[in-house]
């Protein structure tokens, strides 16, 4: 390894949100000219060190330095004069801002009169756009954009910057292969020329193909750090994983009854189209696709929540109307969310009246809600399903991941569902839950409930599905048995742009 | 599992609304003790017959403001009923009748709100303060420049008059009544539930089967016909119908509100906090002008005390615990970024000039 | 920009409304427009609300609110006079200055405790709505400042005209003109739209969210503080209920004028347009045959038509967004749902604790 | 009657407390009344407190009744915003035992036990007419801009007008009468817009302060000054610079001093005892002499006065 002063140096750096312990000894240390890539399972605390390098959050503890000097950033701003950009997780633009301005905000080429000189910006942003091979108008607003133009008007914010250390969490997870090759071949320039590249990914392909060096972490603290040349992919992902892969996927065998869930000729302008499938009864189906395919939109136009311009769904042979999803929940159907601080739990409130939100109807006697059993259900489910908490009035925000996850789960369960949607189950949940998970619905699907299982984690998706159907740009591109379903073929069905030499972890 | 992580006791008094309640108790024994004529049975009778509408609206607007949006109509709904009112009686229609088509008039009125905020995803501020030109214009231009007066006494003493020899006013029966009503529906009913889970998150309630739409409709259709009840009220206390009636009186609704602990973001919120919220303006209005203390200090106190209620336990809990990027008024929850909300070092992070 | 693009945006359409108005009254008794002091009013009439609502904009752009501008204004109209009796020595521009300074503080004053506190600025400006106006009373009591004790030269203002156009019309437009450049082509201005677009992504991005909320409730209250000075100046008496209620109407003429309530997005050219559009519209009615009683219900029926005619417009463009990705191959994977519409005021973080259900 | 004991027991005769309530505070007009009763007060060695809602509605002067029942207070001056809505709460103060004189703006007869008048209404809707003739030359157009729609007084006078208008002034005709609410910015505005909407507009009446003096200041500063004459109801502080500069001819007022001294002289001999409100009944007050009480309980302070060029510099209120 090379002996200059490290453009970035973190060592023991910790950061804890409430009870969770997001970061416990984080440790980084990034070379000028080179491509470091930082990999590790949902919720390792990868994007939390990101955001300490950031300014985003501040750290707890530990030393972080650059170019040798120790540095404490008081917000992002400070992070950003230091000399680093970075692009995150989730892209943050501004929908009512123009392309253009959301990628020069705060710091427009100005003119005469310090006036923002808007040729002069929009040329900036054609520059940018042309390096990375792209084609979006820099006029029009950022409200619409799909996940991979934001995430596009991201990379050309950060590139724009500069910076002598990029970092990029999760940059290519929205984009096509030839979006991510010219991603790279800016990342390289940019090695070349002397800055220090952070790559975050969950493709381990893409981790051999573009970085030097790799460092794995695993809950919250530093694994190893190698030369790319010195490790396989099964290394990685055995230290990553910190067991054997296989046993977190304990999938009972099970024989499918009738068809409980009938989905056909779906279609939603803009986002998926012609959408048609079945689910049975004791079957569990994976829905696998690129983040931003369009699997969640389906899922929500199936439960209810979203409308639909054509086609219909059937639950146990009945029509279910369409965006009702009190309808949906009286038919039996349940949906887990993918985003369950957002949409799954009412953060706020208590494990109780989060565990009783839906059945809670049910509950009533004369209109009138008694608070005994209210108590008691949620009782009876956050005990079936190991939920710890202090106490059942506890408030759900300040709860670990894998247990907000449980009660979402307990809520739905609470209510009997015939078929079971499941977006996203584990994402951001720690290894011991995961399994946990996985053994509930592996359980549940045994007992005959009918099971739709989106997930962007192909091993979970593999390993849990009794058949895959792949999502691409909103349509459903193949259907795979259990025995079909390999990596390769996923992945191939799975990106846009037919099957170059994509292939998964 | 424990069901409560605290004693029944320390739940109950470690609450915003206890903060009101407590101040309200403090108001009425310094008053009692320091202002003289306050402790008078008069006092009474005058603090219900003064507080009744702004106390009937505040019951439905909790709701409204529980759930995250409000309603600025009201005190134009008032008006526009005071004048059906008026005219249904001058047409010579019986005063009941007069009081139905008046109270459904207001749910009219309500339900074109609450259509436009629910269905059409108006944000309801803009709405009502559209509606509270649109009613208070139809009530001033239906009236014209006249007032309707002579209702019969057995009404009007109906409004004002005493239970027996007791100071209370014949009215506090029904707002009883009310309150009870409200709080039951707030804090016993799924239907509450759904209202406080709209305010703290209309998204996740609505992926739990919440009909989102449909409860704020309702909410604003009851907005609507209480106020209008408000309305026939304030005619008869005053005996005459006017246009102009309880004009601004939608501000002092939601400052009582506000006053009584429910969060403008919405999702919480306690009927209880909002009675005392009421009774605390009226306590220290009815105190102070019994000390020759004019509008001017009183509003000042109302006020600074609205200002105080929401930054005071903002102070106080930002020194337990440094909370999140709420520095924007209403706002929409993010849709990305999660993980730069629960920031506890947030208040660092935002707004570093150079 | 061009013509075209000029035409199709929000402002054009309250535009052409101003006119059809002005047109249509004036078809019906032309000495609306087209005499000497129809002219005037035209202008005269609404300059005031114009430099109140361009001061609104520029809050309810960061998406928040200020409702205490009418005790504002009253406060600094007060002042005006009051300066006038106690110090009549000095300079006319000093004493408006100095009103200025004066609103300017009141403003900082909400904007401290709504951007440090993290509290929300519709309770905030409630409160000292009732602050300020208390203070006006017990400070004015029942003293009134008339004509007589204000300089000639200074009520002059309120009524010459330079070239045609009334003086204050001047001081609105060259308000209008100043804050338009800013919000448009300075780096600031374009941040406040950046704030109010998502307040969360623009502190993750390190913009410096508080000092830019303490300057546009600073600007807003230096506006308001102007329009109290030019208050004194046009009505010539200021008792303590000066500009009692007038912040709906402001909020009214800003939602007229297409800056939408949930900030982000809207021009101060739209808020002034849709100041003179209310006050021309209630000028007119009585014109056309309308009594004056029911102009409130025409003002009110205009609001909730504009906000609606935006959401319409907005669905629209949204369906046509939704459109566009499929007809054109994306560059990247399939497009996503665009965002929600809407979506309520919540979420924004009250205390974490359960409501007593007791 | 619950308050008797307490209001008796404190003060009787010889503590005479005088509230005095009027439409709205921050009003010339009525911080002239008020300086009156003051002077009254101080004769008569009663103390007088003045409070007041700061906007003149009905609804908004109540609690200030109701707290003069509470105080207990030996009588009660207001002038009313409206003619019964405030009429249970003088009731009730009356049952406490408080005197309740009206004066400015009557309530319905039942509610008080005297009414102040000014002047006579047809005193001063005669004075009104005289005046817009005078300076019209007997005809043309002429519009009314009143206060609040509701007020009491205002109403009286402008249906009088118009009755003689028809009988006695066949040329001039009333093209529209105008609410301003009594605030100086919308009477400003709907003057404008009278003049607008009627371009042969030659007068305006405005029989309140208010009105007269906003929709002065705006003719004052146009074209039409000279050209539509402004008359009515002024105080002559606010009118002083606009008949000095021409715009306005002459108008009319009571002294409100005067008037709030009369109707606090009139509160302090009911609460004295000296009359109980019959008709026939007479007191004595200070400088303006002997009163009698009319019927219907009224007491007439005399003529309006009329303001013009030659006398407005003997004036200061
Ligand atoms: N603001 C927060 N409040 C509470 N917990 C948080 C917060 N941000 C992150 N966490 C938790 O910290 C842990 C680490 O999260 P982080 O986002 O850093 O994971 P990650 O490695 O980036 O995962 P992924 O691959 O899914 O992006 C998770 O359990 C997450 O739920
Ligand atoms: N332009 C956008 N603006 C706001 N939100 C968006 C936008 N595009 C996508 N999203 C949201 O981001 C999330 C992820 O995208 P989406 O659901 O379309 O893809 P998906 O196939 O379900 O991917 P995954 O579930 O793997 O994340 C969704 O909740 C979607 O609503
Ligand atoms: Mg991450
Ligand atoms: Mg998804």
């Amino acid at each position: 390894m090379p002996n200059a002063t490290p453009t970035l140096r973190l060592e023991g750096v910790a950061k804890s949100f409430g009870p969770v312990a997001a970061l416990r000894s984080g440790t980084l240390i990034v070379q000028p000219g080179s491509i470091h890539a930082l990999v590790g399972e949902n919720g390792a605390g990868k994007s939390t060190l990101v955001k300490i390098v950031g300014g985003v959050h501040r750290r707890d503890a530990g030393v972080v330095e650059l170019d040798g000097e120790p540095v404490d950033f008081h917000g992002p701003a400070e992070a950003k004069a230091a000399g680093v950009a970075v692009i995150h997780q989730e892209p943050a633009s501004f929908p009512d801002l123009t392309v253009a301005e959301n990628i020069f905000l705060g710091r427009e080429p100005l003119g005469r009169f310090r006036r923002i000189d808007r040729r002069a910006m929009r040329e900036g942003v054609r520059e940018l756009f042309r390096n990375l091979g792209v084609d979006l108008d820099p006029d029009r607003p950022a409200e619409g954009l799909s996940i991979a133009d934001q995430q596009i008007v991201e990379i050309a914010k950060a590139i724009s910057l500069d910076a002598r250390l990029l970092v990029m969490d999760e940059p290519t997870a929205a984009l096509s292969a030839v979006e991510v090759r010219r991603l790279f071949a800016v990342a390289r320039g940019l090695r070349d020329a002397g800055h220090a590249v952070v790559f975050i990914s969950h493709r381990l392909d893409e981790v051999a193909d573009l970085c030097d060096t790799v460092t794995v972490m695993r809950d919250g603290e530093h694994v190893s750090t190698d030369a790319v040349a010195d490790v396989t992919p099964d290394q990685l992902v055995r230290r990553m994983v910190g067991r054997e892969v296989a046993e977190l996927y304990p999938k009972v065998p099970s024989t499918p009854g009738e068809v409980v869930l009938q989905v056909e000729g779906l279609e939603s302008t803009g986002t998926f189209h012609d959408v048609s499938f079945e689910v049975r009864a004791g079957e569990i189906v994976g829905l696998a696709g690129l983040v931003g395919a369009g699997r969640s939109e389906i899922a929500r136009a199936v439960f209810g929540v979203d409308r639909y311009d054509a086609g219909r769904v059937v639950v146990g042979g009945r029509n279910l109307r369409q965006g009702d999803p009190a309808a949906a929940i009286a038919a039996g159907l349940a949906l887990v969310p993918e985003d369950r601080r957002l949409q799954g739990l009412v953060t706020e409130s208590s494990v109780a009246r989060n565990v009783s939100a839906v059945s809670r109807r049910r509950l009533a006697r004369l209109g009138i809600l008694l608070p005994d059993a209210e108590a008691r259900l949620a009782r009876d489910w956050s005990g079936r399903l190991e939920v710890k908490a202090g106490a059942l009035d506890a408030v759900t925000t300040t709860m670990s991941g894998g247990n907000q996850q449980k009660v979402v789960l307990a809520k739905w369960l609470a209510t009997g569902p015939k078929v079971l949607i499941v977006d996203e189950p584990t994402r951001g949940i720690d290894v011991g839950t995961k399994a946990e998970v996985h053994r509930l619905l592996s359980t549940l699907a045994a007992e005959g409930l009918a099971v739709l299982m989106i997930s962007s984690e192909l091993p979970e998706v593999l390993g849990m599905a009794d058949r895959v159907l792949v999502v691409r740009e909103g349509r459903i591109a193949a259907e795979l048995s259990r025995a079909e379903a390999t990596p390769e073929a996923v992945m191939r069905a799975a990106t846009p742009g037919a099957s170059e030499s994509e292939s998964a972890a | 599992m424990r069901t409560h992580a605290r004693p029944w006791w320390q739940r109950a008094l470690l609450t915003r609304e206890m903060l009101t309640i407590l101040i309200l108790v403090v108001a009425w024994v310094v008053a009692s003790a320091a202002v003289q004529g306050f402790d008078g049975p008069l006092t009474i009778t005058y603090l219900v017959l003064d507080v009744a509408p702004v106390l009937l609206i505040a019951l439905p607007m909790t709701l409204i403001i529980a759930t995250g949006e409000i309603d600025l109509s009201v005190a134009s709904v008032v008006g526009l009923s005071s004048v059906t009112f008026g005219l249904l009686h001058q047409a010579g229609l019986g005063l009941w009748v007069a009081l139905l088509v008046s109270v459904l008039l207001g749910a009219v009125c309500g339900a074109v709100n609450g259509a436009l905020v629910a269905y059409a995803g108006l944000p309801s501020l803009a709405v009502t303060i559209g509606s509270l030109a649109l009613y208070r214009g139809l009530a001033v231009g239906l009236l014209g420049t006249t007032a309707v007066t002579g209702f019969p006494e057995s009404w009007t003493d109906g409004a004002t008059e005493n239970l027996g020899e007791s100071p209370y006013p014949v009215i506090t029966l029904g707002l009883l009544l009310m309150i009870a009503v409200f709080a039951v529906v707030l804090h016993a009913t799924p239907f509450g539930r759904d209202v406080l889970d709209i305010g703290r998150s209309s998204e996740a309630a609505r992926f739990s089967g919440v009909d989102v739409k449909r409860t704020l409709l309702i909410l604003f259709v009851l907005s609507g016909a209480v106020s209008a009840l408000a309305g026939v009220y304030y005619t008869l206390r005053y005996g005459s119908a006017r246009g102009d009636n309880a004009t601004g009186m939608e501000l002092q609704v939601v400052a009582a509100v506000l006053l009584g602990g429910v969060s403008i973001f919405g999702g919480r919120g306690a009927i209880h906090g909002v009675v005392a919220g009421v009774l605390l303006i009226g306590v220290l209005g009815s105190a102070l002008r019994l000390e020759g203390v004019t509008v001017n200090v009183i509003n000042i106190v109302i006020g600074s005390a609205l200002v105080v209620s929401v930054v005071a336990p903002r102070i106080a809990g930002g020194l337990r615990v440094r909370r999140r990027s709420a520095a924007i008024a209403p706002h929409e929850p993010p849709r990305f970024a999660a993980g730069a909300h629960g920031d506890p070092d947030g208040g660092s992070a935002v707004g570093q000039g150079t | 920009m061009s013509v075209l693009s000029l035409l199709r945006r929000r402002e054009a359409g309250i535009a052409l409304a101003l006119l059809v108005v002005i047109g249509v009254t004036t078809a019906i008794q032309p000495g609306f427009l087209l005499s000497a002091g129809g002219w005037r009013d035209l202008l005269l009439t609404p300059s005031i609300l114009v430099v109140l609502a361009v001061g609104q904009a520029v809050v309810v752009i960061t998406r928040n609110v200020d409702l205490s501008v009418g005790s504002v204004l009253g406060l600094t109209a007060y002042l005006t006079g009051r300066l006038f009796i106690d110090a009549p020595d000095l300079p006319i521009v000093v004493v408006a200055l100095v009103a200025v300074a004066a609103g300017t503080l009141l403003g900082l004053l909400n904007g401290s405790i709504v951007a440090f506190a993290r509290v929300p600025a519709l309770v905030i400006t409630l409160g000292t709505l009732y602050v300020y106006r208390g203070v006006t009373l017990t400070w004015a009591g029942s003293d009134r400042i008339d004509a007589g004790d204000m300089p000639r030269a200074f009520l002059g203002l309120g009524t010459r005209q330079v070239l045609g156009v009334p003086v204050l019309t001047f001081i609105a437009a060259i308000v209008l003109v100043a804050v338009a450049y800013y919000l448009y082509t300075a780096r600031g201005g374009r941040q406040l739209y950046a704030i109010g677009s998502d307040p969360d992504a623009a502190a993750l991005q390190g913009l410096p969210v508080r000092r830019r909320l303490l300057w546009a409730f600073a600007l807003n209250g230096a506006l308001a503080g102007l329009a109290g000075v030019m208050f004194a100046a046009r009505y010539g008496t200021v008792s303590s209920g000066a500009g009692a209620g007038l912040e709906l109407q402001v909020v009214g003429a800003v939602v007229v004028g297409g800056v939408a309530i949930f900030g982000g997005s809207g021009t101060a050219v739209g808020a002034a347009l849709g100041a003179m559009l209310l006050l021309t519209i209630n000028r007119a009615l009585p014109v056309v045959g309308i009594p004056d009683f029911w102009q409130r219900a025409v003002v009110g029926a205009l609001i909730i038509g504009a906000i609606a005619l935006d959401r319409v417009l907005a669905n629209r463009r949204s369906r046509r967004l939704a459109a566009a990705r499929d007809a054109e191959p994306p560059p990247g994977s399939a497009p996503p749902g665009s965002a929600p519409p809407g979506g309520g005021p919540n979420d924004a973080g009250p205390d974490d604790r359960e409501e007593a259900t007791a | 009657g619950s308050g008797d004991e307490g209001g008796g027991g404190g003060g009787g005769g010889d503590d005479v407390t005088i509230t005095m309530l009027p439409k709205n505070l921050g009003n010339p007009y009525f911080e002239a009344s008020t300086a009156g009763a003051e002077e009254a007060a101080e004769e008569l060695g009663a103390t007088v407190e003045e409070v007041g809602p700061d906007a003149a509605s009905p609804d908004a002067q109540v609690p200030f009744i109701n707290t003069a029942a509470q105080q207990g207070v030996s009588a009660l001056v207001v002038s009313a915003n409206d003619p019964t809505a405030i009429g249970d709460a003088l009731e009730e103060a009356r049952s406490a035992g408080t005197k309740v004189v009206t004066f400015d703006s009557d309530t319905e007869p039942q509610f008080r036990d005297l009414f102040v008048n000014q002047a006579s209404a047809e005193g001063i809707a005669d004075k009104q007419l005289e005046l817009i003739s005078d300076q019209i030359g007997g005809e043309g157009e002429i519009a009314i801009l009143s206060a609040s729609a509701n007020a009491t007084n205002q109403n009286a006078w402008i249906a009088l007008m118009e009755e003689k208008l028809a009988s006695d002034y066949p040329d001039i005709e009333l093209v529209e009468t105008a609410y301003g609410d009594d605030d100086d910015q919308t009477s400003f505005d709907k003057t404008a817009a009278l003049l607008q909407s009627h371009p042969d507009l030659k007068g305006i009446v405005s029989p309140t302060t208010v009105g007269i003096a906003a929709a002065a200041r705006y003719v004052s500063t146009s074209e039409y000054k000279g050209k539509v004459a402004v008359t009515g109801l002024g105080t002559p502080n606010q009118m002083r610079e606009y008949v000095e500069d021409g715009t306005v001819e002459a108008f009319a007022l009571w002294n409100p001093n005067d008037l709030g001294y009369l109707a606090t002289q009139a509160a302090a001999a009911l609460a004295a005892g000296d009359i109980t409100g019959e008709e026939g009944d007479t007191f004595e007050a200070g400088r303006l002499g002997e009163f009698t009480v009319g019927a219907d309980g009224e007491v007439l302070l005399g003529e309006p006065y009329v303001f013009d060029k030659s006398n407005i510099a003997d004036f200061d209120f």
